[in-house]
């Protein structure tokens, strides 16, 4: 035989521990901006600090945990501003109706179960575009891109729509044990998420998909249903951040919710170690990035910074931010 | 696609995705034709093109860094840029204002390249901090003004006037442009190079060819055909605008490929991305055209709901033409 | 110099043309509506065309417009330069051309040469005034100001800024200690301003560009705890409903108004035009000033 | 070469290796896969940097950066996975690099299609050079890659398994071309694992052992035993008991049928498929490259659309119109292309390994963990597969143990029937037997195989029955006992065409 001196298989532990290290290089950005922030940023170190800050980056983070899947299976979504946009247009539509004013409960209940539903939708299109029909991602996703914003201002005729509606309004606003409850809505689905890519079939599948697409097909996996599947929940993870936009403003902007979000996004989930080739779903990652590229904005905001010169120095960090990721992964 | 560009045969059968950018811009325009007045008129068509050379010129470039497998997310920014440089420089006239503001373009391009090549950073995230750095630039060097151009040089000619009382200088040069790098990629080792890299990176260093060089290329290329933009933009605006070229980059994106040219790279053609960047402004226009008819008014939404409806439309139909191709569905 | 612009002769109907620069925000969207309201009473054939923004596209717009023959132009010109061309354009192709909203730059383009007249509001004006509002009513001792910027490089913000910055810097109880863009937008503004009252907690007073970006800063104003009205004064431009609401509900001190309604000006002032009468170079627009005392009163008829 | 040492992330491929290499010779470099061959290569020709070592080149060391110095400085290489741009014409990616110019700068395009057809002509091609490279069959890409490297000019042809992919003529027009080589004075570094092969054109060997050079000797005198010992490292006359190969022996025990494919067309390149497979029985399709064996697998494992006749399953009415459904049927695809079909490189050898599995290894859509590492390590103890752990990514694995691992794949789902396409194809000696011993042991319990492989031997010995497939159709049909490498042949090039 040709080899006996096998090494008793070691404990998976040992590929966690490698997908830890792949982040370390975001973790030291992180630490630097904190350290930094600490010293330099008045008024950094309180509790209020933190309460910005999370309630802030909820949308990204959520947004980015999408992003993240669908890089995983090598593609990209380009559609998710467009989406927030739709699914928060719909929102007051929705509770505002005839009869969402006669049952106030129903009305909230339905304000965000039928926007996520049109989500859904979206994603479902974004979805049969690439799987079905083949369509380049960045195409596909650009028609939504371009015409989703659009479809939700003809729904709103165009028109910011403004409300009070607490319950609504929880969404973006609520808070359980002092911190925002859309930061604990992003860590829940970053719980999800996680154990729906490292445990189940779905996410492995997804994983095989981003790695060899025509392997994953020969052994049977089920392609297109899985990368519909990533579409979906992007959109459906999108309109979440789209209606919590609307719940903190109460109000309802089509022209700007969600604007330039994908870049964001995308930079979030790059930055957290995702691989735009495919073949990798870092779910914390695209928090550690989205956290990143928030407390990035909020120092140079804070500092002062003037926005051209925030631009400039934003673009160093998430380039010095991806390379120390490259070099760690090599 | 190479000496037999002219076969029109040969061209259809090897590139149906091609052929379908032609075919929807031959109907786009036929349907123009027929139902609007003035739509064929001189000033609509000189306007026209003189507004689009800026995003033929931005797409063709775009398509060198696609044929590569890569992405330029910055270009718009970069036009922008350039455009204030232009501007500050239009004194001189524009045989210093032009070369100067192109530099500046490949400037930006080299330092994308010096990130994707040197620093292995993914062209998207390379390309997408550009894209920043080079709009917080444009706002900090214009003071975030618009920069007036001199009026009194020959700068302004670029961009208003006509050759021979023909055809609008821009659109006459960046034609010549767009000549020139259909040479590159048909006839030149570079040109065959960057197809290759996009074919198969690793397949092509290992065949021994400079692989780096031809990346370098396209990427300062791109730069350089974002700064042509940004001096027509000047010159043809009258003044060096900080905040423009917002959302340029996804349009020259959709042009390429609405041309045909996968976006994996290693498959593409100049002169359909042009067809496929005259397609997606034509759009524009004939929308223009159709309010003015006044039995509808299509509002600003209603216009972005149909753009994306138009883009769905040619790409099913692109996907169809192509899927009748012998062999599709198989990679490779 | 009336002679050496285009006449424009009195007839039924007139294809008129308007291009709007973007429809990203409530007053630009309430601008173009007051223009598709006034097209039926006034006898225009509209053509509106939205430019999303980009100056080279509005220009490509007006462009398309002179090939369809328009008899009149109203141009909300996106920026001062850039727009200079279309202007020309039209001017060239006999077409009469009002400037609304914005101005371009006086130095390359003229009314009464190049185009007919401007009508409109004055920017730095507005600024101005809300400072002098500011200075009478402020009753603290020190007044530590955060300005929430306009979209950073457009002319409403470099010159709300400007109007403000020149007349607060006058009294010396005043400081500005954190200027920042919000976009024009309602998030934005709100994001911005929960990051400089971090930075800054003792502000006491938020100046911001437009209304949308006040109402913003007043959200996050309530999150962290602060009221709005009694510890923060808000002060703004635009006098959408929702600012005039919060005025009303004492939470915002004043908004100076900045009127989208140009439609039925620009019928009247066309009229006149071709009706032979010379127009004054700027037709400037009355702005009124929204504080506790009317704002109930004007609430029904703001948008 | 002397000492040169490389790692990977600490795993060590190389460990003191040397190869001599003397000007016009033929000189063969063997060893068991994961020895380090392909890695020596790379080294030489630049692709890695070497961690220790010296490279000495025509007397002098060698300064060679990288592919392109390696090419200037007169070496060619065909490296062992293909390299070249299927998207491209077969022109362009035969003189990319070299292209011929008009006035210095442009390319002659008539020129180069005219040199490119010139040169596939002395290995017998005569295709549309026009044509993407993608749109032919693996051999004749392996054969432009060939062509290419040969019409370099080079001072030295390194080969890494160039006939791994081919047929017994396109190896005796290779084999030409080599002596020519050799006959102009041009060295030749021949990496195979087809012994015979050697013994036919080199005239020294290298073996290579973990990293190690362990053997060098002119190839007279040599004995396949003498190489195969020092490849394995052990003694010869242990080999000879045990024998050659696993294959033959097991007499064909006839079962029902399993699988019928009658008159099946998927397209021009299968027109009409003929085929019967019982249980207990390996079904060989034989044919010349381009023969349509590849598109009859795709088409019983419901890849390719059928769009005449009918493929019977047990007797179910219906085909599997899926992979999926193929699987869950007991049906199992071993694809030709390794890198392209079959492995997922960034995932470890455990998650490539239950690929395939998946379905049956969730319950409520959760992966059973506990029972994926055991069914892993037992495959991996059972074929033995060289691998650091089972969490290895399988990139980092030698090209045979990745077959190991992918025909565990469809082990591991217990099919009834599998497709296996040229499964030993780039696999040592050693595993081979190992291969072959497993499909054996597999058909032994009343499973059936379809084996596809250019290896006559393999064929000849494996195979019960053996159909024929030439353009697309099955032509004949031959049984064992009786068939010989001769018969085969004899009915493979009853009518050959290499023209497309
Ligand atoms: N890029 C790489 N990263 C990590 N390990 C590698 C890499 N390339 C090769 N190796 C390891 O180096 C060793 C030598 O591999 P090499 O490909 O040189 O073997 P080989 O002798 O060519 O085998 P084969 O006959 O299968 O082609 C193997 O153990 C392989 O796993
Ligand atoms: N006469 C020919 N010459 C060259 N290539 C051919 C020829 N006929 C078919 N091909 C190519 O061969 C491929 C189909 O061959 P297929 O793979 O089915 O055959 P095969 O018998 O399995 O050969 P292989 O030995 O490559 O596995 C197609 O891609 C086709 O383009
Ligand atoms: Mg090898
Ligand atoms: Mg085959």
């Amino acid at each position: 035989m040709m080899v006996q001196d096998l090494p008793a298989a070691r404990p998976p532990r040992r590929a966690q521990w490698r997908k830890l290290a792949r982040g370390n290089g975001g973790v030291a950005a992180l630490i630097a901006l904190l350290v930094f922030n600490a010293l330099v940023t008045p008024n950094f170190l309180q509790l209020q600090t933190l309460f910005v800050n999370i309630s802030q980056v909820a949308t990204i983070a959520i947004v980015a945990m999408g992003m993240t899947l669908v890089i995983a299976t090598g593609g990209i979504d380009l559609s998710v501003g467009a989406v927030m946009a739709l699914a928060g247009a719909l929102a007051p539509l929705i509770f505002q109706s005839a009869l969402g004013t006669a049952y106030p409960g129903l009305g909230v209940a339905a304000a965000i179960v039928l926007p996520l539903l049109a989500a859904v939708a979206c994603g479902l299109f974004n979805g049969v575009m690439v799987a079905v029909l083949r369509v380049q991602p960045i195409i596909a996703t650009l028609i939504l891109f371009i015409s989703g914003r659009g479809i939700a201002q003809v729904l709103t005729n165009g028109n910011l729509q403004t409300f009070k509606n607490p319950a609504f309004s929880y969404l973006g606003t609520g808070k359980i044990l002092g911190l925002p409850f859309q930061g604990w809505l992003a860590l829940a689905i970053a719980v999800a998420l996680f154990w729906v890519v490292t445990r189940t079939l779905f996410g492995r599948y997804v994983l095989a998909i981003g790695g060899n697409e025509r392997a994953a097909h020969l052994a049977g996996g089920p392609v297109r249903r899985v990368k519909i599947g990533v579409y979906v929940i992007c959109a459906a993870l999108a309109g979440l951040a789209g209606l919590i936009v609307v719940a903190i403003n109460s109000a309802s902007d089509a022209a700007r919710n969600g604007n330039l979000m994908e870049l964001d996004a995308i930079a979030a989930a790059v930055v957290g170690g995702a691989l735009l080739q495919g073949g990798r779903a870092p779910v914390f990652g695209a928090i550690l990035g989205a956290l990143i590229i928030q407390l990035v904005k909020y120092t140079l905001l804070a500092n002062g910074v003037e926005d051209e010169v925030a631009l400039i120095a934003k673009a160093a960090i998430i380039l010095a931010a991806v390379y120390v990721q490259q070099t760690r992964k090599e | 696609m190479n000496a037999d560009a002219l076969d029109l045969r040969r061209y259809v059968a090897h590139s149906p995705q091609s052929a379908a950018v032609w075919l929807a811009l031959a109907a786009l325009v036929g349907f123009g034709l027929l139902r609007y007045e003035n739509f064929g008129s001189a000033y609509n068509l000189t306007s026209f093109l003189n507004y689009n050379s800026m995003f033929i010129v931005i797409s063709v470039g775009m398509c060198f860094v696609i044929l590569t497998g890569g992405i330029d997310l910055s270009v718009g920014s970069v036009a922008a840029f350039t455009s204030v440089v232009a501007a500050y420089l239009s004194p001189y006239g524009i045989q210093v204002a032009l070369p100067g503001a192109v530099l500046t373009g490949v400037g930006f391009g080299a330092l994308n390249a010096f990130s994707i090549i040197v620093l292995r950073i993914p062209p998207f995230i390379a390309t997408l901090a550009a894209m920043l750095a080079a709009k917080g630039g444009a706002l900090v060097i214009s003071g975030a003004q618009t920069i007036s151009v001199d009026w009194t040089s020959n700068f302004t000619r670029m961009g208003m006037e006509s050759a021979w009382n023909l055809l609008p200088w821009s659109i006459v040069i960046v034609a010549a442009v767009v000549l020139v790098l259909w040479i590159v990629i048909e006839r030149t080792s570079l040109g065959r190079t960057v197809l290759a890299i996009g074919g198969s990176e690793d397949a092509s260093v290992l065949m021994g060819l400079k692989v780096a060089r031809a990346k370098a290329f396209v990427y300062m290329l791109s730069g350089g055909c974002a700064g042509i933009a940004g001096v027509i933009l000047a010159s043809g605006f009258g003044a060096g605008q900080p905040l423009e070229g917002i959302g340029w980059e996804l349009s020259a994106i959709a042009s390429v490929v609405v041309g045909g040219t996968l976006l994996t790279g290693g498959l593409g053609s100049v002169p359909a991305t042009v067809a496929g960047a005259l397609l997606l402004g034509l759009v524009f226009n004939i929308l223009n055209f159709e309010n003015g008819r006044g039995t509808i008014s299509i509002s600003a939404y209603w216009q972005m709901v149909i753009r994306g409806g138009f883009l769905f439309a040619v790409i099913l139909f692109q996907a169809r033409v192509t899927a009748r191709r012998p062999g599709a569905g198989r990679p490779g | 110099a009336a002679q050496s612009l285009p006449p424009l002769e009195q007839k039924e109907r007139y294809k008129v043309g308007f291009a709007q620069m973007e429809s990203n925000n409530p007053w630009r969207i309430a601008e173009t509506k007051s223009f598709q309201d006034t097209a039926a009473s006034c006898g225009w054939d509209l053509i509106a065309t939205d430019a999303a923004g980009s100056a080279a596209k509005q220009v490509a717009d007006v462009d398309s417009m002179i090939a369809q023959g328009i008899d009149v132009l109203f141009l909300p010109p996106r920026e001062e330069k850039p727009l200079i061309p279309a202007v020309k354009k039209a001017r060239a192709a006999g077409i009469p051309t009002f400037l609304v909203d914005r101005s371009v730059d006086p130095d390359a383009a003229k009314p009464g040469e190049d185009y007919v007249a401007f009508l409109g509001s004055d920017f730095i004006d507005q600024g101005r005034r809300v400072a002098e509002w500011v200075i009478e009513n402020f009753d603290g001792d020190k007044g530590i100001i955060v300005e929430l910027e306009g979209t950073t490089g457009s002319s409403p913000a470099n010159d709300r800024k400007q109007g403000f910055d020149e007349r607060i810097v006058q009294d010396d109880r005043f400081e500005i200690v954190a200027s920042q863009t919000g976009d024009f937008a309602r998030d934005l503004g709100r994001q911005v301003m929960e990051t400089l009252l971090q930075a800054h907690p003792d502000v006491n007073i938020v100046y911001a560009h437009n209304d949308e970006m006040a109402i913003g800063a007043i959200q996050a104003l309530e999150l962290a705890g602060r009221s709005p009205g009694e510890d923060v004064l808000v002060v703004s431009i635009d006098g959408t409903r929702d600012a005039l609401q919060a005025i009303i509900d004492g939470k915002m001190g004043v908004t100076v108004e900045s009127s989208p309604f140009f439609g039925p000006l620009g019928c009247e002032v066309m009229k006149r035009y071709a009706a032979g009468e010379e127009i004054e170079p700027w037709v400037q627009v009355k702005d009124r000033i929204f504080t506790a005392e009317n704002a109930a009163d004007h609430i029904d008829e703001a948008y | 070469m002397t000492g040169v040492e490389k790692a990977f992330n600490g795993a060590t491929a190389l460990a003191g290796a040397s190869l001599e290499i003397l000007p016009g010779e033929v000189h063969a470099l063997i060893g068991q896969n994961g020895a380090g061959k392909s890695t020596l290569i790379k080294i030489l020709t630049g692709v890695y940097r070497r961690d220790a070592g010296q490279v000495l080149f025509r007397g002098a060391p060698a300064r060679i950066a990288g592919p392109r110095e390696a090419q200037e400085a007169g070496i060619a290489t065909i490296y062992q996975e293909l390299n070249l741009v299927p998207l491209r014409s077969v022109t362009e990616n035969m003189i990319m690099g070299y292209e011929p110019k008009r006035l210095g700068v442009f390319i002659d395009w008539r020129e180069a299609h005219r040199r490119a057809r010139e040169i596939l002509m002395r290995f017998g091609i005569d295709i549309d050079v026009r044509a993407p490279l993608g749109s032919y069959s693996t051999a004749i890409q392996q054969l432009v890659a060939i062509a290419r490297a040969v019409s370099l000019d080079a001072r030295l042809v390194i080969m890494d398994e160039p006939t791994s992919s081919l047929d017994a003529s396109e190896i005796e027009v290779l084999f030409g071309v080599v002596r020519g080589l050799r006959a102009a004075g041009v060295s030749v570094l021949y990496v195979s694992h087809f012994l015979d092969e050697l013994f036919a054109i080199c005239d020294r060997v290298t073996t290579m052992r973990d990293g190690r050079t362990v053997d060098c000797r002119p190839i007279a005198g040599a004995t396949k035993l003498d190489l195969i010992g020092a490849m394995l490292g052990r003694d010869t006359a242990e080999i000879a008991a045990d024998g050659m190969t696993e294959f033959g022996g097991g007499a064909a025990r006839q079962g029902e049928i399993l699988l019928r494919a009658e008159g099946v067309a998927t397209g021009p390149r299968l027109s009409r498929l003929d085929l019967t497979l019982h249980r207990g029985e390996i079904v060989g399709l034989g044919g010349l490259l381009g023969s349509g064996r590849t598109e009859a697998a795709r088409a019983l494992f419901g890849e390719d659309p059928v769009t005449a006749g009918a493929i019977r399953l047990k007797d179910a009415p219906s085909a599997p119109a899926t992979p999926a459904q193929a699987i869950a049927r007991g049906i199992g695809f071993l694809s030709e292309d390794r890198k392209a079909e079959g492995i997922v490189p960034g995932m470890s050898v455990r998650e490539n390994l239950t690929l395939a599995l998946l379905p049956r290894l969730a319950r409520n859509g959760q992966v059973d963990r506990a029972r994926e590492r055991a069914l892993v390590q037992r495959f991996i103890d059972a074929l033995g597969i060289k691998t650091a752990d089972m969490e290895q990514p399988i990139r980092e694995l030698s090209g045979g143990n990745q077959q190991k691992v992918l025909l565990a794949r469809w082990l591991a789902i217990e099919p009834e029937v599998l497709i296996l396409d040229e499964p030993t194809r780039g696999v040592d000696v050693g595993a081979k037997r190992e291969i072959q011993a497993i499909i054996r042991d597999f058909v032994g319990q009343g499973h059936g195989v379809v084996l596809i492989s250019s290896e006559f031997e393999e064929l000849v010995e494996g195979a019960d029955r053996i159909v024929v497939l030439n353009e697309g159709r099955t032509v004949t049909e031959l049984a064992n006992p009786g068939i010989t490498e001769d018969r085969l042949v004899r009915a493979l090039a009853h009518d050959r065409r290499v023209t497309a």
